[in-house]
């Protein structure tokens, strides 16, 4: 045996190399990175938003009461609310579409679904996901606005809220269905078969095991659908339209939060006017909103991914 | 149909197996095998890995159909019926032949849910409460969770979960249950548990289980069959077979076949 | 059947063995020492019993052990039972040696001392087997001890009646030699036994049955 | 029990119900697959005429766009059937080459570090709960946020490397949590088995386990980048929508991308321009299909391995 | 040690211990023949070897019990092996027995008849011991029932001396009872043993100590 | 420092382990364990779930550190040196302390190069061929893979895998090689080949084994450890503690304590 110094020395040689800590350091770096860049997005839109209420024309009350969203016009308004029913009003047209969509399909593709279908359709799912969204306006604007729309109901204008809300249903539809169909294959087989060996059918083992096993998984996806739509921009831009007042009908135009930045962005508003910096206390109105449903959706995922780990 | 009346059933046999192969896509996994299955007793499968013991219990209560590319060739009669018959269906099949697996796996519901959801697919609506209660107790479970019957099934430990998966098939009374090592994921002591009830269950029940534990073949089952996997003439594939099927204590003292004695002896390869 | 209850079965066995062997011990004996021929046949029947119940708590066994891994008490037990067998086997053939012998003797004359000192070591063996099983049964350690120096006064009596004997024959230096042969000739016989009981684990090994030459 | 309930049952009431839950289930998928594909055959049908066509409006034209690599090289015009995708494309590229620089040494390298390194405290958790937030930020915020640091306060001004950076802290969340999730997919097992080998934990992440994670980590790159190809919104803010018709040649030219120029066309009255819009969107799919397809490549080549 | 192994080594020992009570026959038979008091003494010296041989094979036995799981024909060589070495120990004693003897009766004139078939039963003996051995060594089923049979030819010299030996005392209807009775004593004095052999399960049942009374 | 130096260590034993306890955060998995273990033996740790056997095993080269919140207290020396030293570097223990886990884990490279990586940290650079070739032999594996030494490891079977880990392992030229339940994913035949393997390395390693399987430690172990958990008093905390030590032959027959009995004997709970 040895010599219990010379083991000694040997056990307590550790050996540390200049390389490996110059690599750490950047590692770390970067992942700090991430809370600058939070930082700094909440710090601009916030010192921009500070502005914007700075102007006496721009009253917190007027922000959220008044019913129309003008800030390019003589007698600017400022009536978010607007802005926010419009947003909303298209989200929701979206979800509507989405959601049962989405999950159905998720339904199928985990429970009834053969490999081979599977193998074929959910790639084409993932496709569409990430098909640019300036084509689903296009899509929108050019297809289902004159050939679904107007065709079935009369009247409705060339921009409107009903295509738009359509067609970012249509968008966010992979994102529910993929992040449905994990949720569900996330839910050990072993469930399915302990159904299934129960002389439960198929639709009974997917509706009452499946299912609400992996619930919050859904709404998960579902409530990330919602943010989806509710930060949209290109769809609502093109197809859309800029209607800047209250207004609850789905054949008019609507003008959503995102499509109001874009625009005013387009126009030459001067940097530091009232307009100017309008855009980012509407930016620091959708970052909120789509920050509380983002944090809310993370929270419900992570619940129901340490249920089966 | 009419003539499977006249089949002659041997009133002590709950399956009687002819010829069974079954085969995924053109591999054929087990082939031949010919038995029959003792009503109210236990009877074990044993052999190597992948030899097909997973494969030919499935096929009692048609859990293969539910296996892309898996075949069944040959008959399983279930007191008689033809369990492959065109005509009958699956899902009432396995009402009738419950089975364990080998991870437990209870629903992410209640203790009381995870037996109701199998009461009330099989229309078993009637006195659930006593239904419920008599399940868990037959499965030797019932004074552990009596108390807590809402609590998530999730939060009980492993062998208290295979419990509450055998309580829910004996639930919905079949006759049978099969079980693919359904200790191999527990301890010992939960282990135990599970083999002494059984013992219990087997008064009642017919047991066909799958074990890679000798031992435990040895000590609980009534009847015990051995496969193993043999090697095609030019080498290239491999397909299970019965190889001895006997009585448990004999298999164990005097086996009828060399390959038997050398697989239980460990001098298997 | 749970290991525990395989256990005890095989015990229940031995003790059910044991008291059939110590019936035909008594029987036995008494036959002997009431030259009672009729008790010494059916001392002799008995065996057959004896011989069933060793067959099959041997065979019990090797199922018991077959399917079931003993060890510690468990295994310490099981192997007692097996060997407490064997003895009691041959203490089945020793009641129908004494069986025989009183077929043999019942109208021949007989040393009135003699056979008293038979008759007391029977007693006296008798008295050891069933002790012997008493102390295996309640696991009596210090029992086991007591009974084992019995045998002290067993060796005792058996030597002094060998002594004995040739000077009840009349001419101790002629007849010292003869009788100590006798008893050589009885041990030789049993050790035939002994080679075919080895014969017989032969044949249990090849075959797997149990079974008696 | 009889036998019968096997044979007869309720086999027949049950396949209704279970035939028109799976009808509804086919319908479902249906529609799903069935709008991309009337997308997809509108852009085409629209569009290919574009591509292919021969035909000559107007008197002074002379530059003849008649195929689709002229398309790809031509600069935009005021006529529809002569506006090249040109400078757009040229933009995408430089983008491109910008995001994949930045993004992949600190997309891969917060990675590593938050996977294989971090302490698990709060600091750590308040990064990772930052990350799946900017995650779903929209992407006109990091056009505002691009607006304000990159533009202003950097004074890159409305430049190609404003856009790219812009939509580096795009998708930077993105190939994050796409490449911790690489890392995790590798069995625990594989670092214990380093570890016990003697190996220090550098050794063990960097030979072991980033190796193993590598093809996922570039798929996660890949659908970053694929994301970000498409991205319009925050771009409009860098000035990619002015009437940008040369090709970047620094990065600090001003450029456009291909989505905006097809926004661009979308916005003009006139028929034509549809078909010149459609045509640019067929670029831009067919970008997007080889990102994917090169995606689900490396996916199934590499994926079985673990 | 793989269990192969350890089943071996157990057989190896008990038919090293074979050889042994073997030898220890031979020397017993032959001393008794020659009426060698020396040779006498060394058998009965060799049996201290033979109780150890036993003990040995016991211990191991149980060990490798506690520690393998047998089944089939390793289990029923390792029952046949713990049995066997239980017949040789007894097989020992008999040899001690012969030694014994030899010292009591080498200077007492001993009918030839008589001595000369003792001489032959106990060649007989080890015959049978020695074959019986060699059957179970090579599984051989035949020879261990040839063995077997030899048996017939003991107990036939067996019953023929018991009825010679009163005709050569000199008084056949006086010494017939005796000469049975001395023979029932040595076989209760057997019987003793058995006992005692039980008591010493008891208190390996209870410490797991093979320790001789 | 110096002090240490006057340790009188045992030349027949490799590790002593003095009041040993191991918490996570404030949960003690572990506690009060005392005992020494014989060099170029194989010592046994059985138990029930959860009872902390991975736990310890774990001290015994550091591996504990990597798990968050796990802290140790008491001492374990190895050959005389305190394994829990300020100084000492785990990664050096690590080297000289080798470890084989429950599930096979091959890197997914080629056989080749999941034993040449060992060596590469562990600058045994030259000779490199020699020495995979001597691994693989010592580990039983050379004959089955020596023409495939460049394909992927995970193409293996789970037994030659797991073999493949020990060629890694042994393959640095550890002392000791600890085994965490090694053979619980593998089947019978699989587990059979291990241990034999195992009988032949510990002619030159000291290897300590957790093993579930009863059967296995006492078939193939030396000396074997038993514990188990205590409830404290209030019936709140549950702690593992060492209840016998004692060479494997007299724990099997002649087990000291009650308890280990009841384990052993499948009597337990
Ligand atoms: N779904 C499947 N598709 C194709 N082949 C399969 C499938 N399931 C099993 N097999 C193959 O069939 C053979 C038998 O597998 P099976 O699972 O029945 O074996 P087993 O005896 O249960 O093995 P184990 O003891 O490992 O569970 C194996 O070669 C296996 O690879
Ligand atoms: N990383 C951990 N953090 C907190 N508690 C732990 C951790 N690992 C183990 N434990 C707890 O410590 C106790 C001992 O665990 P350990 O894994 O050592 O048991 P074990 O004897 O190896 O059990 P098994 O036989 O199931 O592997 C258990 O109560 C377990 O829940
Ligand atoms: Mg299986
Ligand atoms: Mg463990
Ligand atoms: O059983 P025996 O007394 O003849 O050895």
């Amino acid at each position: 045996m040895e010599n219990v110094n010379d083991l000694r020395d040997q056990l307590t040689k550790t050996i540390t190399r200049p390389i490996e800590k110059i690599v750490k350091f950047f590692i770390t770096a970067s992942a700090f990175a991430a809370i600058l860049i939070s930082i700094s997005i909440i710090f601009t839109l916030l010192t921009e938003a500070i502005n914007f209420f700075q102007d006496p024309a721009v009253t917190f009350k007027g922000y959220f009461t008044a019913t129309r969203w003008t800030p390019t016009f003589q007698n600017p308004e400022y009536g978010v609310i607007v802005l926010i029913s419009s947003t909303l009003y298209i989200a929701v047209i979206a979800c509507l579409i989405s959601f049962p969509l989405g999950l159905f399909s998720a339904i199928y593709l985990s429970e009834f679904a053969t490999k081979r279908t599977r193998k074929v359709i959910k790639p084409v799912l993932e496709v569409l996901a990430g098909v640019p969204t300036v084509v689903f306006g296009y899509f929108a604007l050019n297809w289902i606005t004159p050939n679904i729309i107007q065709r079935f109901i009369p009247g409705t204008g060339v921009f409107n809220a009903l295509s738009a809300g359509i067609a970012v249903g249509i968008m966010i539809i992979p994102t529910v269905a993929s992040i449905s169909d994990d949720a569900l294959n996330a839910v050990p087989n072993s469930l399915r078969n302990g159904s299934l060996a129960l002389g439960a059918t198929r639709r009974i083992t997917s509706l009452k095991i499946m299912f609400p096993a992996a619930l919050s998984g859904i709404i998960a996806s579902f409530i990330l659908g919602f943010s989806r739509a509710i930060g949209e921009t290109m769809i609502v831009t093109i197809a859309g339209g800029q209607y800047p007042e209250l207004n609850l009908d789905p054949r008019s135009a609507m003008y959503t939060i995102t499509s109001s930045i874009v625009n005013v962005s387009l126009g030459d508003t001067p940097h530091g006017t009232t307009a100017y910096n309008a855009l980012f206390a509407l930016g620091i109105t959708l970052f909120i909103m789509t920050f509380i449903l983002n944090i809310g959706s993370d929270y419900i995922a992570r619940k129901y991914r340490k249920e089966y780990e | 149909m009419e003539t499977k009346e006249t089949v002659q059933v041997n009133s002590e046999s709950v399956f009687n197996v002819t010829d069974l192969s079954v085969s995924y896509g053109d591999f054929v996994a087990i082939k031949n095998v010919n038995m029959d299955i003792t009503k109210n007793k236990i009877t074990a499968f044993i052999g190597p890995s992948g030899c097909g013991k997973s494969t030919l219990i499935r096929s009692f209560n048609r859990m293969n159909d539910l296996i892309l590319g898996a075949k069944v060739n040959g008959t399983i009669t279930y007191q008689g019926v033809d369990l492959y018959d065109k005509m009958v269906d699956p899902v009432q099949v396995r009402r009738r032949i419950g089975m364990v697996f080998q991870k437990p796996n209870p629903f992410p519901k209640t203790i009381k849910e995870n037996i109701t959801f199998g009461l009330k697919v099989n229309n078993m609506t009637d006195n659930m409460d006593d239904r419920v209660e008599k399940a868990l107790t037959q499965a030797a479970l019932w004074d552990e969770v009596k108390d807590d019957l809402d609590k998530n099934a999730l939060e009980l430990s492993g062998g208290q979960q295979q419990r509450l998966c055998i309580a829910r098939t004996i639930a919905v009374e079949p006759d049978t249950i099969l079980m693919d090592e359904p200790c191999s994921a527990l301890d010992p002591v939960a282990t135990k548990k599970i083999e002494d009830l059984m013992q219990e269950l087997v008064k009642e029940f017919s047991i066909l289980i799958v074990t890679h534990n000798m031992q435990q073949a040895s000590r609980s089952s009534d009847y015990c069959a051995f496969f193993t996997t043999k090697t095609s003439d030019d080498g290239k594939r491999r397909t299970g077979e019965l190889v001895e099927f006997n009585e448990t204590s004999v298999m164990f003292t005097t086996p009828d076949k060399e390959l038997t004695e050398q697989y239980i002896s460990g001098r298997f390869g | 059947m749970s290991l525990q209850e395989k256990i005890e079965n095989l015990e229940t066995d031995l003790h059910l063995m044991g008291r059939l062997v110590l019936d035909a011990l008594v029987d036995g004996v008494r036959a002997l020492e009431d030259k009672d021929v009729n008790r010494a046949i059916a001392t002799i029947e008995k065996d057959d019993e004896i011989d069933a119940a060793y067959l099959k708590i041997d065979q019990d066994w090797v199922e018991l052990m077959a399917t079931e891994q003993l060890v510690a008490t468990d295994l310490r037990l099981s192997t007692s039972i097996l060997q407490a067998s064997l003895h009691l086997e041959r203490l089945g053939d020793l009641a129908v040696y004494l069986g025989n012998t009183t077929q043999e003797i019942f109208d021949s004359p007989v040393p009135e001392t003699v056979h008293a000192t038979v008759v007391e070591m029977g007693d006296l063996v008798i008295d050891m087997a069933s002790s012997a099983m008493e102390s295996l049964k309640n696991r009596d350690k210090d029992l086991a001890l007591a009974t084992a120096e019995k045998d002290n006064q067993v060796n005792r009596l058996y030597n002094a009646m060998l002594e004995e004997a040739p000077k009840i024959a009349g001419n101790e230096d002629l007849f010292n030699g003869l009788f100590r042969l006798v008893t050589c000739i009885r041990t030789l016989e049993r050790g035939g036994d002994h080679a075919v009981d080895i014969c017989e684990l032969t044949h249990f090994l090849v075959t797997g049955k149990f079974e008696e030459f | 029990m009889s036998n019968e309930t096997l044979i007869t049952g309720k086999k027949a009431e049950n396949a209704i119900k279970e035939s028109l839950f799976l009808f509804t289930l086919y319908i479902c998928v249906t529609i799903a697959i069935l709008t991309l594909m009337t997308l997809i055959y509108d852009v085409l049908s629209t569009g290919t005429t574009r591509l292919t066509s021969d035909y000559e409006v107007g008197l002074i034209t002379k530059i003849q766009i008649d195929n689709p690599i002229d398309f790809l090289t031509t600069l935009d015009s005021r006529y529809p059937d002569r506006a090249g995708i040109g400078p757009a494309f040229a933009g995408t590229v430089w983008l491109m080459i910008i995001v994949v620089s930045v993004t992949f040494p600190f997309g891969t390298g917060a990675a590593i570090y938050l996977q294989e390194f971090a302490p698990k405290n709060k600091i750590t958790r308040f990064i990772e709960l930052n990350l799946t937030n900017l995650a779903g930020v929209p992407s006109v915020i990091y056009g505002l946020l691009g607006l304000a640091v990159f533009v202003r306060l950097a004074g890159f001004g409305r430049s190609v490397l404003s856009g790219g950076l812009t939509l580096t802290l795009l998708i930077l969340p993105v190939v994050i949590v796409a490449s911790r999730e690489a890392l995790k997919a590798v069995p625990d097992t594989i670092r214990q088995g380093a570890l016990a080998l003697g190996a220090t934990k550098f050794q063990a992440v960097f030979r072991q386990v980033v190796p193993s994670a590598i093809p996922g980590m570039v798929t996660g790159m890949v659908l970053g980048l694929s994301r970000a190809i498409g991205e319009t919104a925050p771009l409009i803010f860098m000035g990619a929508l002015t009437y940008v018709n040369y090709f970047p040649d620094t990065p600090l030219s001003g450029f456009t991308a291909i989505p905006i120029q097809v926004y661009n066309w979308i916005g003009y009255p006139q028929a034509e321009w549809k078909e010149t819009a459609s045509a640019g969107i067929i670029l831009l799919l067919g970008l997007l299909l080889i990102m994917n397809s090169l995606a689900i490549f490396i996916r199934n080549r590499y994926e079985k391995d673990l």
